[in-house]
């Protein structure tokens, strides 16, 4: 029987991934890959807990995130070319003129 | 006028900025000229005080104005609160004194941006002002810290060659003192507050009558203390003061002598003791000990240096040591003592540093080797140092004398009588020191030929000394004129403190050549004539 | 009645501020002159004329109050004066003495630069003196007894170019402000001791007074008796502070003779009489003091035996005059000691003020001859005599009088010192012992600069030597008039055993009286003790001009046998004992090494050490910290994802 | 089902909304406007972007002492919300009247600058006024998106996009904790709603040490950290903060924060009141932690708006402080602080943006050596506020700590109020450097291309005269504070 718990663990070892991944990876489009599965890990969260709890509220919500998360992609996507014009890279190592 | 006095004279200056301002940048006798004018005038303006002899019967506050400022309810409230008593009189009238001089004294020593100093110069002198004339403890942090500013700023772009060093530390320095402070005060309200005790916002009258418990008195007591004793300064707090002094112009060291430095003792007298009285006991021999160090400490390090100015600077802690001893006392005479040597170190100090720009000025040096026979070629001005060096010894017939001696006094008729003892050694040590670097400056031949053309005093130059000379001897010999304004309102703050302002005992008998005086206020108030 | 008595102080201190104000306008060395001294003598006919009316008053001490000076709370301080027997003898001297060395000195410092200066400081001089001997209360004695260490200072300072008058006018001060480190001490504690019984006071009267209030011997009088004392030691050059005199020669001869013979430096003496209430309370200190007099009177006594400056060996001799003082004070002998105080003060001024004569001759001399030998060297000198017959008079008498050959002044005071520390009940045969041979070793020394300067052949540079001319008049009055006195000063304190009245002692027995009385001081003897005494003192005297003679008239060449032999001792004596030394490496340099050591080692590395210390390891983690920021986004999302860590993880564990 | 729908529209009341509404339907004209520009010419937007912000300012008064709850409870113009967003507004404001100039100077003069800035600010407005925690995400959101933008605007500068980069993925990375607060704490509650969850917790106490919830509100609020740049959520800010458009880092600094903290205060206060003393505890490490790193890491600058970077972090660290203290005082110190700061270090901002060349490559200390000689207008104006961000008297920065650790001393914090002021002792020594600068060494330039434009002029006009008055006189806006608490 699958419950809402396994929902939720399932949801939190994605989260953890996409965080490792944030962590560990260095180009920018694999990065952002990553920020998207946590997004949607949350969504699988919301989405259980909607069905367990029994309102809306939850599903709403992961229209927003969703919603969000496209904005996001589009003006993210949009920085890194302009980063990739300037200087013919997505690579985060690259992203270290300011610091200190 | 009467009722607005003391809000005309403190801020007259900020005033006088406005208008200099607008003045042209070019014209520095215009513009020295005007501030001077402004400086004078707040002096005129503070003069009825000096003469009010409402403060030889009664030692309260006068020429209260209150109005209130900041009220939010059950938040805080603060209240634009002046007063005047014997206590701040003094040195009220100490500061609109001095700053005209000071202006003076910057006739031909600033050419750099005049209006600038002259604008920071009025700047403080508000500052000074309203630090002095403040009930309302948040009031007065704002002078207090209003005062740092224009400080800095004397300092830093006027100053010597390691000016910004000495800005900076002379800044921060003294701004982690009264942080600390600011911390204190709102805890003292805050549980004045929470007492439900009567409140007028942060007025200190009502705030004297708080009963705060020993354990809060004691932190409280260290906050304020260690605030008031970078000020001052009080060993080993004292650094940033050789430094300051140093570097500073003429004019900044004299205020900075003169006044700044009386922030810090006055603190003591009108805050941090009879604000925690219960605390005082248990610093009394902590804080006297610092005291002791430092007027010893204090004169052997002065007596070692090379540079005139700094060892000017290092004897103000000496200087102040007197000062503090006496208040620490807890009786009228070590209290009065303690008041008198903050107007004394004031002048003459004040008169030491103007010496030592005079000096400068003409050589642009101000190492002790460099000179030596200057008497010969400045009769004047030898003259003038020398008083001005007995004074700051402590000659009886100068200031200086009358104020050490109601310290010391006061101080062997307390518990610190031991202490005392070894302030005494100080007045051996100011000795050496100052006619040390008198003869190595004045006496002798003079064998470095950039001396051969000193010209001596011009007539401003002696009419900017002139005054203080008055007043080296006034004290000395009248200091009645000051006691007896300043003994009702010390009697009040004694009795504040928890101490008993007859310090001893009563008189035995009518007959003793004192006439007799009982321990309430009232009737010894009425004992003065 | 005694109202004009402010007049006293107040002349002086006229001329004082005028001489100082418009004497450089003047330019007139008569006027300039003439006023110090007219002024001085005008406060000397107020003297007189208040001593005078003392004389013929029954009641004997008056007080005049001026102004208040400090009220604060019970402690009530006034402007005031005291005229009593033992302050109308001290003005007497002082403005006696005083107008006849201010006449000196018109003639005396003729040509110096600065002369108005001069007249100016010594006007000064006087008013503060004027005012330590008629201040009414300890504070307005202070006052005079710093005033004229001030003076002194100026004065021993005049030559100001001169590094060796600087720096001695800077050691007679500083050494002076020790001893009055002690006497501030003694007043606070006297003046506390005496609030705690409810007797807020320092005035000398109700002092006196209200001295019984406290314990009789106890601790607290010994201790404040003490402080006093070594206020004394300082001012009066006592052992231990006695250093700075011999040094303070540096100033101009009359200053010598008025401040450093005859008057300032018996400020301590005056102080212990002024106060002998209660230093007769306290029989510790009093046997303190009897010692320390005692002892320097025979120290300085040895020193001067060796010494070639006549105006150092006058120096030594003033010293040892000054112990002999104290030790009259000390067995309680008051009045004597004041008069010894009164006849010190005319052959002492009287002697300097010939060596000031003998230099002045000497000096203008080389001066004609331009030579640059040392004038005030004793070896350059010899048969003076002749050339200065009334110098050489009027200083052989005032030798005879110090030494204490009888009929003279000092024989009268100095013997009835001796006769107190032998016969006082506070006294003791070692004291006296002590006195005679110091009495011996005066005499000896004194001859012996009598007869190097005057006797035998003159030993003045060939080219120099015609050209020592007599003093002129304004000199050689003053020496006359100070000459008379030393001879007949005594006379009016010749002790009963020898057929006298002792007026003196008499005059001045209000002061002391009671005190002696309530504390039991008294000589006893017999008066063939006494008698027995005063031959064996006169005898030594004599011995000790015997030798001088045979050293320095008879055998000349002896001295340098004796020296030759003794080399070590007369090293030791020679060099003052090495004192000076001592205190350098005792006081000064420790305390520059000190003051050093707090400024470079304590203040600049401790205390700003940790100051700077404090920025700095601010700015050090600031820094540090800096470099976490290392521009690189995993870095940052690490930073975060373990400050999540840690937040949840705390509170959930 | 009807019932329902009707209910809904009921519960819509526009009127909760209408300022952010009326600043959205300002901000899609302006983009239409901008669209149909001359390429250039951007004067006429920002003039327009201003008219909006005025009029969104009148709209959103009239929530003042009228509270409108609309969307069944999720927006709530109260007069907190009315007081932040007039903080928003005015940020936005003197962000643009910076702007104009300086967009010019740098080469891109591009008129949707505007409409985002209004943007971003409506989402801030979203934030001050949600109570319901998607909301305050929608509104965070729109708010970041925008920034992210603005923060990258100058697309030729590898500068600006390394900053638009930099912030664009660790905000999303943080909005990724936030949401997954968010869902943990739905999970528990059944709600996404701030007083729902409020309720929950006061319905069953022991939820309150449930895993579950204390982890979903702990990285609920970590999203709200990262915005105000709480230690160690900081770090984006330096870099974001030196490699934006200057204005842009003004506006971040001042806006959004003060947005964000409104959140923060908002789901604390209300929602998790039952972790207060877990809360607590936290703030008051976070806070300590916060003004110390910025505090120390900025005495070694010497890029003067990354200084100010640091600056801004520490002055959160400040902030924080209120709510440590948890009460009133303390709370509605915060809406002071945050208004208090925006003055005073917009008005810096737009004097360095006034003083920089193009490029600002000169914006450094050494850079403005002896400007206070050159330019001494500036100099004196750059002081007070340098003045105000140390804390000292008459200016409102002093008012503005005065009051933070009034509240925090109320509560007891003693000790936190003491390493506080020890912090902001250690903060004068960086903001004394700018004035040795200024005004202790001589003038290397003469900094002659250093033009004053009305509208940088009228930003400067009136953070000066915003800091002396809230400095000298404060009694009235405290009092406004004081309403808007909690």
């Amino acid at each position: 029987m699958i419950t809402v718990n396994h929902y939720m663990l399932l949801s939190a070892i994605l989260f953890s991934i996409g965080t490792f991944g944030v962590l560990t990876r260095k180009n920018a489009i694999v990065i952002f890959m990553c920020i998207e599965v946590m997004l949607n890990s949350v969504n699988l969260t919301f989405i259980a807990v909607s069905r367990h709890v029994g309102n809306m509220d939850g599903q709403i919500f992961v229209f927003f995130v969703m919603t969000v998360a496209a904005a996001e992609a589009a003006v993210g996507l949009a920085l890194m070319i302009a980063f990739f014009r300037n200087s013919d890279s997505i690579d985060v190592d690259d992203f270290n003129m300011l610091k200190w | 006028m009467a009722d607005y006095l003391l809000s005309i004279m403190t801020f007259f200056p900020l005033l006088g900025i406005l208008v200099l301002l607008f003045l042209p940048r070019d014209n520095g006798g215009l513009l020295k000229g005007f501030t001077l004018a402004v400086s004078l005038i707040t002096f005129a303006i503070s003069l009825p005080l000096a003469f009010d002899n409402v403060f030889t019967t009664s030692g309260g506050m006068h020429y209260r104005e209150f109005y209130q400022w900041i009220n939010i309810g059950d938040f805080f409230q603060m209240n634009y609160n002046l007063g005047v008593d014997g206590i701040s009189l003094w040195l009220v009238m100490l500061t609109t004194f001095i700053v005209p001089i000071t202006v003076l004294s910057t006739w031909n020593a600033v050419d750099k941006n005049i209006k600038g100093f002259m604008a920071m110069l009025l700047l403080l002198e508000t500052g000074m002002l309203g630090a002095f004339v403040s009930l309302d403890l948040f009031l007065f942090y704002i002078f207090w810290e209003l005062m740092l500013i224009p400080m800095y700023f004397l300092i830093g772009i006027w100053g010597g060659q390691n000016r910004i060093y000495a800005a900076v530390k002379f800044f921060i320095y003294t701004a982690v003192g009264s942080l600390l402070m600011l911390v204190a005060i709102i805890f003292v309200y805050y549980f004045a507050v929470q007492s439900g005790a009567p409140m007028n916002g942060f007025g200190i009258q009502e705030l004297y009558k708080l009963d705060l418990p020993y354990n809060a008195q004691f932190w409280l007591f260290l906050a304020f203390g260690f605030s008031f004793a970078i000020k001052v300064p009080m060993f080993p707090l004292h650094t940033w003061l050789p430094d300051a002094h140093t570097e500073a112009p003429t004019a900044g060291s004299v205020i900075l002598a003169a006044v700044l430095l009386k922030m810090g003792t006055y603190g003591y007298v009108r805050f941090a003791m009879p604000l925690f009285p219960e605390a005082l006991p248990t610093f009394i021999p902590f804080l006297a000990f610092l005291s002791v160090v430092g007027i010893i400490y204090g004169s052997l390090v002065a007596m070692m240096q090379d540079d005139i100015k700094k060892l000017v600077a290092y004897s103000s802690v000496a200087h102040l040591g007197f000062v503090m001893l006496g208040v620490f006392s807890l009786n009228l005479q070590g209290l009065a003592g303690g008041m008198i040597q903050m107007i004394n170190h004031g002048i003459s100090t004040g008169a030491l540093f103007l010496i030592v720009g005079f000096l400068y000025e003409r050589r642009h040096t101000r190492l002790i080797t460099e000179f030596g026979g200057v008497a010969t070629k400045m009769p004047i001005f030898a003259t003038i140092f020398m008083i001005v060096t007995f004074s700051s010894i402590g000659l009886p017939g100068t200031n200086g004398f009358v104020g050490e001696f109601l310290a010391l006094m006061g101080a062997f008729q307390s518990s610190l009588r031991w202490y005392a003892v070894f302030a005494t050694t100080g007045v051996i040590l100011a000795a050496v020191y100052m006619l040390w670097v008198y003869q190595r400056v004045m006496f002798g031949k003079v064998t470095n030929p950039k001396n051969e053309n000193l010209k001596d005093l011009s007539v401003r130059e002696i009419i900017i000394m002139l005054p203080l000379l008055l007043f080296i001897f006034w004290i000395g010999i009248f200091p009645n004129t000051f006691f007896s304004k300043m003994n009702p309102a010390m009697e009040q703050m004694l009795i504040q403190m928890g101490a008993n302002p007859v310090a001893v005992v009563e008189p035995a008998t009518s007959e003793t050549h004192a006439p007799a005086h009982s321990a309430t206020p009232a009737t010894q108030a009425d004992g003065h004539k | 009645m005694y109202s004009n008595l402010w007049l006293i102080p107040f002349f002086p201190l006229v001329g004082a501020i005028f001489n100082g104000l418009f004497g450089k306008k003047i330019k007139n060395e008569a006027a300039i002159g003439g006023i110090a001294t007219g002024l001085m003598f005008l406060s000397f006919l107020v003297a007189t004329q208040n001593l005078f009316k003392l004389i013929g008053d029954t009641e004997k001490v008056h007080e005049l109050v001026m102004a208040s000076w400090i009220n604060v709370g019970n402690f009530q301080l006034n402007w005031e004066f005291l005229l009593d027997p033992l302050s109308a003898v001290m003005i007497m001297v002082v403005t006696g003495v005083g107008t006849l060395i201010h006449l000196y000195s018109i003639g005396y410092m003729h040509g110096e630069e600065g002369y108005y200066r001069f007249f100016s400081y010594m006007n000064l001089f006087a008013f503060a003196m004027l005012m330590l001997v008629l201040g009414g209360n300890a504070l307005v004695m202070f006052i005079g007894w710093e005033g004229v260490g001030l003076c002194s200072y100026l004065l021993i300072g005049y030559y100001y170019e001169k590094k060796s008058a600087s720096t001695a006018a800077n050691k007679a001060f500083i050494v002076n402000r020790v001893g009055d480190f002690g006497f501030l001490c003694g007043l606070l504690t006297l003046f506390w001791a005496l609030a705690d019984k409810g007797v807020w006071t320092l005035n000398f009267v109700k002092i006196a007074e209200s001295g019984h209030l406290l314990e009789s011997g106890g601790l607290l009088i010994t201790v404040v008796t003490l402080c006093f004392f070594l206020g004394a030691t300082g001012k009066s050059a006592q052992i231990p502070l006695f250093t700075w005199l011999p040094d303070a020669m540096e100033g101009p001869t009359p200053v010598s003779a008025l401040i450093h013979a005859a008057t300032m430096v018996t400020a301590g003496v005056y102080m212990i009489a002024r106060m002998n209430g209660l230093f007769a309370m306290a029989p510790a200190t009093m046997m303190t003091i009897a010692i320390v007099g005692g002892l320097t009177a025979f120290f300085a006594a040895t020193i001067g035996l060796a010494q070639n400056d006549i105006k150092r060996v006058l120096a030594y001799s003033t010293v040892s005059q000054l112990g002999y003082m104290f030790l009259a004070m000390g067995v309680g002998a008051f009045s004597a000691g004041i008069f010894h105080l009164m006849t010190h003060a005319f052959f002492k001024a009287c002697l300097f003020l010939g060596s000031g004569s003998v230099i002045h001759g000497l000096h203008h001399a080389y001066h004609h001859a331009h030579l640059h030998d040392d004038p005030q060297d004793m070896r350059n000198m010899g048969g003076l005599r002749k050339k200065m017959p009334i110098t050489f008079i009027t200083f052989l008498v005032s030798t005879i009088a110090i030494s204490g050959i009888p009929l003279f002044s000092g024989f009268f005071s100095k013997d009835e010192i001796l006769w107190w520390s032998f016969g006082s009940t506070r006294g003791h045969w070692m004291l006296w012992v002590l006195g005679a041979a110091a009495a011996g070793m005066t005499a000896f020394y004194m001859f012996r600069l009598v007869f190097m300067t005057f006797f035998g052949e003159q030993k003045t540079a060939a080219r120099a030597k015609d050209h020592i001319p007599e003093s002129p008049f304004t000199i050689t009055i003053p020496l006359m008039v100070l000459g008379f006195f030393a001879v007949v000063g005594g006379y009016i304190g010749v002790p009963k055993i020898l057929g006298g009245v002792n007026r003196f002692d008499a005059f001045l027995a209000p002061v002391f009286e009671q005190a002696q009385h309530l504390n039991e001081i008294h000589a006893h003897g017999t008066h063939a003790t006494e008698y027995t005494l005063m031959a064996i003192s006169v005898a030594i005297a004599i011995v000790g001009i015997f030798t001088a003679w045979v050293m320095y008239i008879k055998n000349p060449e002896l001295p340098g046998q004796f020296v030759a032999k003794f080399a070590s001792a007369h090293k030791v004596i020679f060099n003052k004992w090495y004192i000076d030394e001592l205190y350098d490496f005792l006081f000064v340099n420790p305390c520059k090494k000190i003051g050093t050591f707090l400024w470079r080692g304590i203040d600049v590395k401790i205390v700003d050490g940790v100051v700077n210390g404090c920025a700095w390891v601010v700015k050090g983690i600031g820094t540090g910290l800096r470099y976490t920021q290392s521009g690189y986004l995993y870095n940052y999302a690490v930073a975060m994802v373990i400050g999540a860590v840690v937040i949840v993880g705390y509170f959930i564990f | 089902m009807e019932n329902l729908v009707q209910e809904a529209i009921q519960n819509v009341n526009l009127q909760a909304i209408m300022p952010s509404l009326v600043l959205c339907v300002f901000g899609m004209v302006l983009l239409m406007v901008s669209v149909f520009s001359k390429r250039g010419s951007t004067t006429h937007v920002a003039w327009l972007s201003i008219v909006a912000l005025v009029v969104t300012g009148f709209v959103s008064l009239s929530g003042w002492n009228n509270p409108q709850a609309g969307f069944a409870g999720s927006v709530l113009l109260d007069n907190f919300a009315t007081f932040f967003s007039m903080i928003c507004l005015v940020a936005a404001g003197l962000t643009i009247l910076m702007s104009d100039d300086y967009l010019r100077r740098e080469g891109f003069p591009v008129s949707e600058y505007y409409p985002l800035i209004l943007f971003t600010t409506a989402g801030a407005m979203w934030m001050a006024s949600g109570t319901d925690l998607m909301t305050i995400f929608l509104g965070l959101e729109v708010l970041s998106v925008s920034l992210y933008v603005l923060a990258g605007f100058f697309r030729t500068q590898t500068r600006s996009n390394e900053a638009g980069l930099k912030y664009f993925f660790l905000g999303a990375f943080s909005t990724g904790f936030l949401l997954y607060g968010v869902a943990l704490l739905y999970a528990v509650t059944g709600t996404t709603k701030i007083d729902g969850i409020a309720a929950y917790v006061q319905a069953n106490p022991a939820s309150a040490m449930n895993t579950m919830f204390i982890a979903g509100g702990l990285l609920l609020l970590v999203g709200f950290l990262f915005k105000i740049a709480a230690a160690p959520f900081h770090m984006w800010t330096p870099d974001v903060y030196q490699g934006a458009p200057t204005p842009i880092t003004a506006f971040m600094s001042a806006g959004p924060k003060a947005a964000a903290f409104a959140a923060l205060m908002r789901v604390t206060i209300v929602g998790l009141e039952g972790l207060q003393s877990e809360l607590t505890a936290l703030f008051w490490v976070l806070a300590v932690l916060t003004m110390t790193v910025g505090n120390f890491i900025a005495l070694s600058q010497k890029d003067l708006k990354r200084m100010l970077a640091y600056s801004s972090i520490s002055h959160a660290g400040y902030a924080m402080v209120g709510l440590v203290a948890w009460n009133e005082i303390g709370l509605s110190a915060i809406l002071f602080y945050m208004l208090v700061y925006t003055f005073m270090n917009m008005g810096a901002f737009a004097v360095l943006i006034l003083i920089g060349k193009k490029g600002e490559d000169n914006l450094t200390l050494d850079g403005i050596a002896g400007l206070g000689y050159k330019k001494p207008i500036l100099g004196v104006v750059l002081t007070i506020f340098l003045f105000s961000l140390m804390g000292l008297p008459p200016t409102a920065g002093f008012i503005g700590k005065f009051y933070i650790f009034s509240g925090a001393i109320k509560a007891g914090y003693i000790w936190l109020a003491v390493l506080g002021v020890l912090n902001s002792a250690v903060s004068l020594y960086y903001y004394l450097r700018v004035m040795v600068q200024m005004y202790f060494k001589d003038p290397e330039e003469d900094f002659s291309w250093v033009t004053i434009n009305v509208p940088t002029a009228i930003s400067i006009i009136i953070s000066v005269v915003g800091v002396l008055y809230l400095g000298i006189v404060p009694g009235s806006v405290i009092q406004l504070a004081k309403l808007a608490g909690f």
